[in-house]
């Protein structure tokens, strides 16, 4: 192959990931699997993003928010026709567009190094690898804490629900901003007050959203990047609280729009449940459902189904 | 023609095909050709433009007719491509069809190594080599002939097998439709109009 | 389809199946299943009383099992021939049908599967295509969405012969859809699953939607696609016509289908290309215009005919461009779908070029095959001196060769399709193939590695695979190493173990065992006779420490020009890799032993003198070159 | 609170534990010698003979300092703590028995009637059970004999009375036992309420072994004694569930240094109001997997939750108070 000129596109080919950019011939069906545009930025099109690089525009490339906005979930990788890892060819994107100098525009975490002891937790959490132990000088002596790469992090909070100290957090998640949420009114004898945590990515339908905003308020909805956010304390509050049922709702496995948010949060749900077996006080008052990308109207079955059981349980006791 | 090999004096003719500039884009075929001259046994060897092509076979007819050759090497494309031309021609002239023996320096040779034309040559050279080294051993033969049954089969009843019957059928010829399924008509039958002209499809 | 039946010269088998094939051109004897239906065919009349009383259903493979049919039926009404069979698994055995068949006494449970050996100068091939089944696409939820059907579906449904005669009704609850999806290109375009374009489905959704349009007037029907391809006469028009009755078309290959539980209603969710936009629209019914794929059961009819498949499955024709309906065998042709997808003019067409094409065969008095055959030396075979052997009818794909202990073995020149497994495998060199004989192969080894041999690759190919791959590694311009020396013989089973120890003996740097893959060997077991061989050959030079590499066995394919070229630089890697003296050094410590096992291929007729005249032959070619 | 020229009064009572936090004080050695000097122990009935109708005998607040060690699971011990509150100007809940519950306090698993029923009949070390069973009062002929009566639930000692500083530790470590000792003597008290004996940072910011690095996630739990432990790297990092993290400094790290992973018997940092809940929500972070069916895997290859997570913390968790709340 004669060698032109060093386009975009060679670049891009040339990172790991970046291959196979060209066998993109803009179905659109990536467009549409992806939440993101959805959900979150009308601008956001990888196929559009594709089609820059193809054609040499690298400025609008490094400014589009295609670059930064995707997590790498891989909810396009199995519907790509061509079978192109696109979050692969994006990310490559996204790395010539960090040393070209750009910045993310993400809500990203940020580090209380006067809290953080360096215990390394948030660096295994991170599904980016983020965050990495550094030493630095802390108030006059030498100590070692976590330092978040702005770029790299998507802002989902895992490590916010692992860092035992609350030492990372995020503007607008924090932990006090997600327990302050978790009241709901005194209701009339029989009636059970539930908690749902919902992560942002599992509804896919917009009915199926606004359905949930159409409860009684005996049903009391918290929004939250990820189902890998929650952390079990929460859950114990709120049942102190005299809240009688958690509801946690996260993406199916593999579908899980931070890539492993969903596991981790099933892990301390099923862990949690299996503490209370052990203390015997076991009665599946917090529950954790896996939505997947295609269970259109199956967050109300799962509501209507937790609230019976609750009434239920109310009942029998 | 040509006796048996063991006393009749060997004439071989050498045709070297340009093929446009599909051989002689790469490769110089006079230089073949004069290497080819001087192989034992060859007593005549000259590129050609079209080996295919009516001028290059009447060059090989007159050839084997004036020099009474009594092999041919043709050194051009695949044997898959133009073997029965060749053998064709060189029966016109009278020589025995299977004393023709091809070198393949076009698939095998200058359009795989477009980018190493010296390698390409002296491939070439060794392929005409070969190519006269076999025809030293080659032997007159006649195609086999078998009688042919006077019956047809054709299996598979859909559009295309009934469409082969009905034609072999016109043309005299006995023929058994084979189908699978209870009924004949494949997936077609199972259509309702079919495109452009929404006509019926049964 | 009815004067297919009437002409008198075309005998129509149905519910017959090919069991065995055997033969060549012209002389073919093929084995006929005629699968029993339980029914007289002399004496059915079709007229169908027997079905109006029978009391078991059964799914039917002609209504896509959208409807039954009963256990004594026929697989649709118009069926030709007329004649009724029975599904004796489901049957009951109540025999109400033979009572309704009165005096007819059509029907007749002891006739057994009748076998019939036929004589058949050529045949013509027309297996057809089969449909992708998009169950294996969880995306579009086919399977678990009553509302998603397949674009054959719809046909059956819209058809007045079909299972709701003509009234186009949704799965979940009968009613007639308002609002109609049709999705293209599912399962092709598809790496994942078919790579290709599948030909006529564009035209096909789009006659469709005029269907239903022009039923409906009132639905509102929508396609999605990535690119509309009318390629033939009359298509565009079509297509416009559509536009002209208002069905709409998005550009967007839809990501995903979900289904509203309670109304059953789907959402197809898009990106609108033109608009750059992701939309979810709400429809009644889904149609998914499925891939058209080979059918399943292609490799038992490759493997009864004998014709080799091209990648994806479907049979691989002669030449693409010059002989597309022939079959790399001769005497077999091929029509239709099953040699690639195509739609309905295209495949009539090809049916009569078969026709045309097994025409020149049948009509010829006597049909030429080359004389490629193999001939024994009765002085040379020792089974004549009353010795026990029979190797090379053991070898023999076709049983061509009579062999009895004490007579010298006997070719039926007829029968031997000249492979020259028996050359190769004969111990004693006392058979020979003409035209390549041992001596003129090993003329042309001397050739192809009179200079520098330790830098040449010296390749055997089958004529039929392999050397067919490395044309078309040329025809793509797939760059190899020019040190790649080409010899070609008919089938690997030819390539004598003598060759390969001679070729290393003069000192070539490597050598290439390459022919047809298992099931695609043109003389049915010709391939796994080389195949031994090679296994053999491999054994021995790992045991002489030869540098792995300088041997190798490929199986190519006639289609696989890449791999060619990448075997052949491979190759060209290994002898990189090797020192220049380490090498020398190896093939001077080996020649001794080469020497030793090639020793009896000088016993063979021609080969003293082909050395002779190899001695000339290199003088003058290095001479030449000094 | 400045204390008049007489040398300040100390009490010591150990309710519901083992006593080592008693022994902790004995290990004071001489330095027990040099308190002597300056403190007046009026009670320590583990030590000397007092008896309970001396502290009756009291003023109310005489004590100056009282260190209650032990959790409250009888009515002895309730009765006790109310007592010794009263009489006391500063009550400290010394040691972890009685900051958070303990390994006493891991009998919250159970119910008292289950207790007894494995004590009285089933456990193995009994020959043949004689049915007996424990009653606050029973009549012999000398008379009746008053037994305390044994409670449901295990409580910690701020479960039952205010209590006006915690000391963590299983036990405290003796020379934080000399801090406070001398903290108290200073007289600079902290606020009400706070941690004393102990450091505001965590054990992974005194721990000197090398830190995990990405990548290092698990694919399965391990216990200490099925892993060939490394000395100097991270318990995380070698699949051992480690309470570093989420435990409070000042112990000095013995069991670090003795090869052993962290078990959290110093309490939880500042702002963590369930430390169970806390571990369990780091642990899961840990997890290596993106296969539904090996999570199952790694989750069975943790044994004993409630026992990894709350080994100290039982009594004063959340989950005790949703137990015992219903009823």
């Amino acid at each position: 192959m004669n060698h032109q000129p060093e386009t975009f596109a060679d670049q891009v080919r040339a990172i790991p990931g970046g291959e196979h950019l060209e066998m993109c011939y803009s179905c659109g069906t990536c467009v549409s699997k992806c939440l993101i545009q959805q959900k979150v930025e009308p601008e956001y099109n990888p196929r559009r993003l594709l089609r820059m690089v193809m054609m040499d525009m690298r400025e609008e490339a490094f400014q589009s928010p295609t670059t930064w906005l995707c997590s790498a979930c891989d909810l396009c990788y199995p519907a790509c026709p061509q079978q192109i890892h696109i979050s692969g060819v994006i990310g490559a994107i996204k790395q010539l567009a960090i040393e070209a100098g750009y910045e993310s525009p993400l809500e990203t975490v940020t580090v209380d190094e006067s809290l953080c002891s360096g215990c390394g937790i948030c660096v295994l959490a991170c599904p980016y690898e983020a965050p990495h132990l550094v030493e630095k000088e802390i108030a006059g002596e030498m100590d070692r804490v976590s330092e978040v790469d702005a770029n790299k992090c998507m802002g989902c909070g895992i490590c916010v629900a692992a860092c035992p100290l609350g030492a990372i957090a995020r503007k607008g998640v924090s932990n006090e901003e997600i327990v302050r949420q978790i009241k709901v009114k005194r209701q009339k004898k029989g009636v059970p007050r539930l908690v749902t945590f919902v992560c942002d990515w599992c509804l896919r339908a917009d009915d199926d959203v606004s359905l949930l905003e159409s409860y009684p308020d005996n049903v009391r909805v918290i929004h939250i990047p990820c189902s890998g956010r929650i952390d079990p304390q929460m859950a114990l509050l709120a049942l102190r609280s005299g809240i009688d049922g958690v509801l946690v709702c996260g993406c199916a496995p593999g579908e899980c729009h931070y890539k492993r948010g969903t596991y981790v949060s099933s892990c301390k749900i099923t862990l949690l449940n299996r503490m209370f077996e052990q203390m015997s006080i076991g009665d599946g008052r917090v529950r954790f459902v896996q939505i997947g990308t295609q269970d259109r109207g199956r967050i109300r079955r799962e509501v209507d189904a937790m609230l019976e059981y609750l009434a239920a349980w109310k009942e029998a006791r | 023609m040509a006796g048996d090999n063991g006393n009749e004096e060997l004439r071989i003719g050498v045709y070297v095909c340009h093929c446009g500039s599909n051989i002689a884009g790469v490769i110089d075929p006079k230089v073949v050709a004069e290497y080819a001259a001087a192989l034992p046994g060859v007593v005549r060897a000259i590129n050609t433009p079209y080996a295919c092509a009516d001028s290059g076979q009447n060059l090989i007819k007159e050839d084997i007719k004036e020099y009474n050759l009594n092999r041919v090497v043709v050194a051009a494309c695949s044997v898959r491509m133009h073997e029965p031309t060749f053998r064709a021609a060189v029966s016109e002239a009278g020589l025995n069809p299977f004393l023709m023996e091809m070198a393949n320096i076009r698939e095998q040779c200058t359009w795989a190594h477009g980018h190493d034309p010296e390698g390409a040559l002296e491939k070439a050279k060794d392929l005409v080599a070969a190519a006269v080294a076999k025809a030293r051993f080659l032997v007159p033969l006649q195609m086999i002939k078998v009688p042919v049954t006077k019956r047809a089969m054709v299996i598979g009843g859909g559009v295309a097998g009934i469409s082969a019957a009905l034609d072999l059928g016109d043309q005299g010829i006995e023929t058994i439709l084979v189908e699978k399924q209870p009924t004949i008509g494949g997936t077609m039958a199972q259509l309702n109009k079919t495109f452009p002209t929404m006509d019926c499809s049964i | 389809m009815v004067d297919a039946a009437r002409h008198p010269k075309v005998d129509v088998r149905t519910y017959t199946e090919v069991e065995r094939v055997e033969g060549y051109v012209g002389n073919f004897k093929v084995l006929l299943r005629e699968k029993s239906r339980y029914v007289r065919t002399d004496r059915c009349n079709g007229c169908g009383e027997c079905a109006k009383v029978c009391p078991i259903e059964v799914p039917n493979y002609f209504e896509l099992n959208l409807a039954p049919r009963k256990a004594i039926d026929v697989a649709m009404s118009q069926s030709v021939p007329l004649i009724y069979n029975i599904d004796l698994d489901a049957c009951i055995h109540c025999y109400k049908c033979v009572e309704a068949c009165g005096k007819l006494e059509a029907i007749d449970f002891s006739i057994e599967d009748k076998l019939v050996w036929e004589d058949i100068g050529a045949i013509v091939v027309a297996t057809g295509f089969s449909h992708f089944d998009p169950s294996v696409m969880p995306e579009y939820g086919y399977g678990r969405y009553p509302n998603v059907i397949t674009a054959m579906e719809m046909e059956r449904l819209n058809n007045s012969a079909g299972p709701t005669a003509g009234n186009l009704i949704r799965p979940s609850d009968g009613t007639n859809p308002k609002r109609l999806a049709i999705i293209n290109c599912v399962g092709s375009r598809d790496k994942r699953f078919n790579p290709w374009c599948s030909n006529f489905c564009c035209m096909y959704a789009i006659k469709n939607a005029i269907l239903v349009k022009q039923a409906y007037p009132d639905m509102d029907v929508t396609i999605y696609y990535m690119d509309i391809r009318t390629p033939s006469k009359g298509y565009e028009e079509f297509y416009d016509r559509a536009r002209e009755m208002g069905i709409h078309f998005i550009q967007g290959r839809p990501s995903l289908i979900t289904e509203d539980p309670e109304t059953h209603n789907l959402f197809v969710h898009s990106e609108d290309v033109a608009l750059g936009h992701v939309i979810e629209r709400e429809y009644d019914m889904v149609m998914l215009n499925q891939a058209a794929v080979p059918q399943p059961d292609v490799d038992t009819v490759s493997s009864v005919l004998n014709i080799t498949q091209s990648p994806g499955g479907w049979f691989m024709e002669y030449h693409p461009k010059l002989r597309p309906m022939d079959s790399p065998t001769d005497g077999v042709f091929l029509a239709g779908a099953c040699q690639g997808q195509k739609d309905i003019p295209a495949s009539v067409a090809q049916g009569s070029a078969a026709a045309a094409r097994a025409g020149r065969v049948l009509h010829a008095d006597e049909w030429e095959i080359e004389p490629v055959v193999a001939v024994v030396w009765e002085d040379r075979c020792v089974s004549a001196k009353g010795k026990k052997c029979g190797l090379c009818a053991k070898a023999c794909p076709y049983n061509a060769i009579e062999y009895e202990q004490g007579k010298a073995a006997h070719v039926v020149t007829a029968k031997c399709h000249g492979c020259g497994g028996c050359v190769a495998e004969c111990p004693h060199n006392a058979i020979t193939q003409m035209h390549f004989t041992d001596a003129q192969i090993l003329a042309q080894i001397h050739a192809l590695l009179a200079e520098k041999p330790e830098e040449k690759i010296l390749a055997f190919r089958c004529h039929w695979c392999s050397y067919g791959g490395a044309d078309l590694a040329g025809v793509s311009h797939f760059e190899y190493s020019s040190n790649e020396r080409g010899l070609r013989v008919m089938c690997s089973a030819r390539m004598d173990a003598d060759f390969i120890y001679e070729a290393f003996r003069l000192g070539a740097g490597a050598v290439l065992y390459s022919g047809c893959h298992p099931q695609d060997c043109h003389y049915i077991t010709g391939q796994r006779v080389g195949a031994s061989r090679a296994e053999r050959l491999l054994k021995a030079f790992e045991k002489m420490e030869m540098t792995p590499g300088r041997f190798r066995v490929e199986w190519i394919s006639a289609a696989e020009g890449d791999k060619y070229a990448r075997v052949i630089n491979e190759m060209q890697a290994v002898l990189d890799s090797i020192p220049k003296e380490k090498l020398m050094e190896e093939i001077e410590r080996l020649r001794p032993e080469m020497e030793r096992r090639a020793r009896r291929l000088r016993e063979v007729p021609q080969v003293e003198e082909a050395l002779g005249y190899s001695r000339q032959l290199e003088a003058a070619m290095v001479g030449k070159e000094a | 609170m400045a204390e008049s020229n007489t040398k300040p009064k100390f009490a010591f009572y150990w309710a519901a534990s083992c006593g080592g936090c008693e022994i902790t004080v004995t290990e004071l050695g001489m330095r027990l010698v040099d308190a002597g000097d300056l403190v007046d122990i009026v009670f320590w009935p583990c030590a000397m003979d007092f008896k309970y109708e001396d502290v009756e005998a009291m003023a109310d607040g005489e004590i100056d300092f009282c260190f209650f060690n032990g959790a409250i699971r009888t009515s002895e011990n309730e009765d006790l703590a109310k007592l010794l509150r009263r009489k006391s100007k500063v009550l400290v809940a010394f040691g972890s028995c009685a900051h958070e519950g303990c390994i006493p306090g891991l009998a919250n698993l159970y119910d008292a009637e289950s207790i007894l029923e494995r004590v009285y009949n089933t456990v193995p070390s009994l020959d043949e059970s004689r049915g007996t069973r424990p009653v606050p009062l029973s009549k012999v002929p000398e008379g009746e004999i008053h037994i305390p009566s044994f409670y449901d639930q295990v409580k910690t000692l701020a479960q039952t009375v205010d209590v006006d500083y915690f000391m963590p530790g299983c036990p405290p470590v003796v020379d934080q036992v000399w801090n406070v000792f001398q903290l108290i003597l200073s007289g600079q008290l902290p606020p009400k309420g706070s941690v004393i004996g102990a450091d505001a940072k965590t054990n992974c910011d005194v721990c000197p072994r090398q830190k995990v690095q990405s990548g290092m996630r698990i694919k399965e739990f391990k216990r200490p004694h099925e892993v060939e432990l490394d000395p100097d790297l991270c318990f995380l990092a070698q699949g051992v569930i480690c309470y570093g993290p989420a435990t409070r400094a000042g112990c000095g790290l013995p069991c670090i240094q003795g090869n052993m992973p962290c078990r959290g018997c110093y309490g939880p940092p500042e702002g963590v109001v369930d430390q169970g809940a806390k571990l369990l929500s780091a642990i899961a972070a840990l997890i290596d997997t993106d296969e539904p069916e090996e999570l199952q895997s790694i989750m069975d290859s943790i044994v004993d939750l409630v026992g990894t997570c709350y080994r100290f913390s039982l009594a004063d968790s959340i989950l005790s108070e949703l137990k015992y709340k219903k009823r």
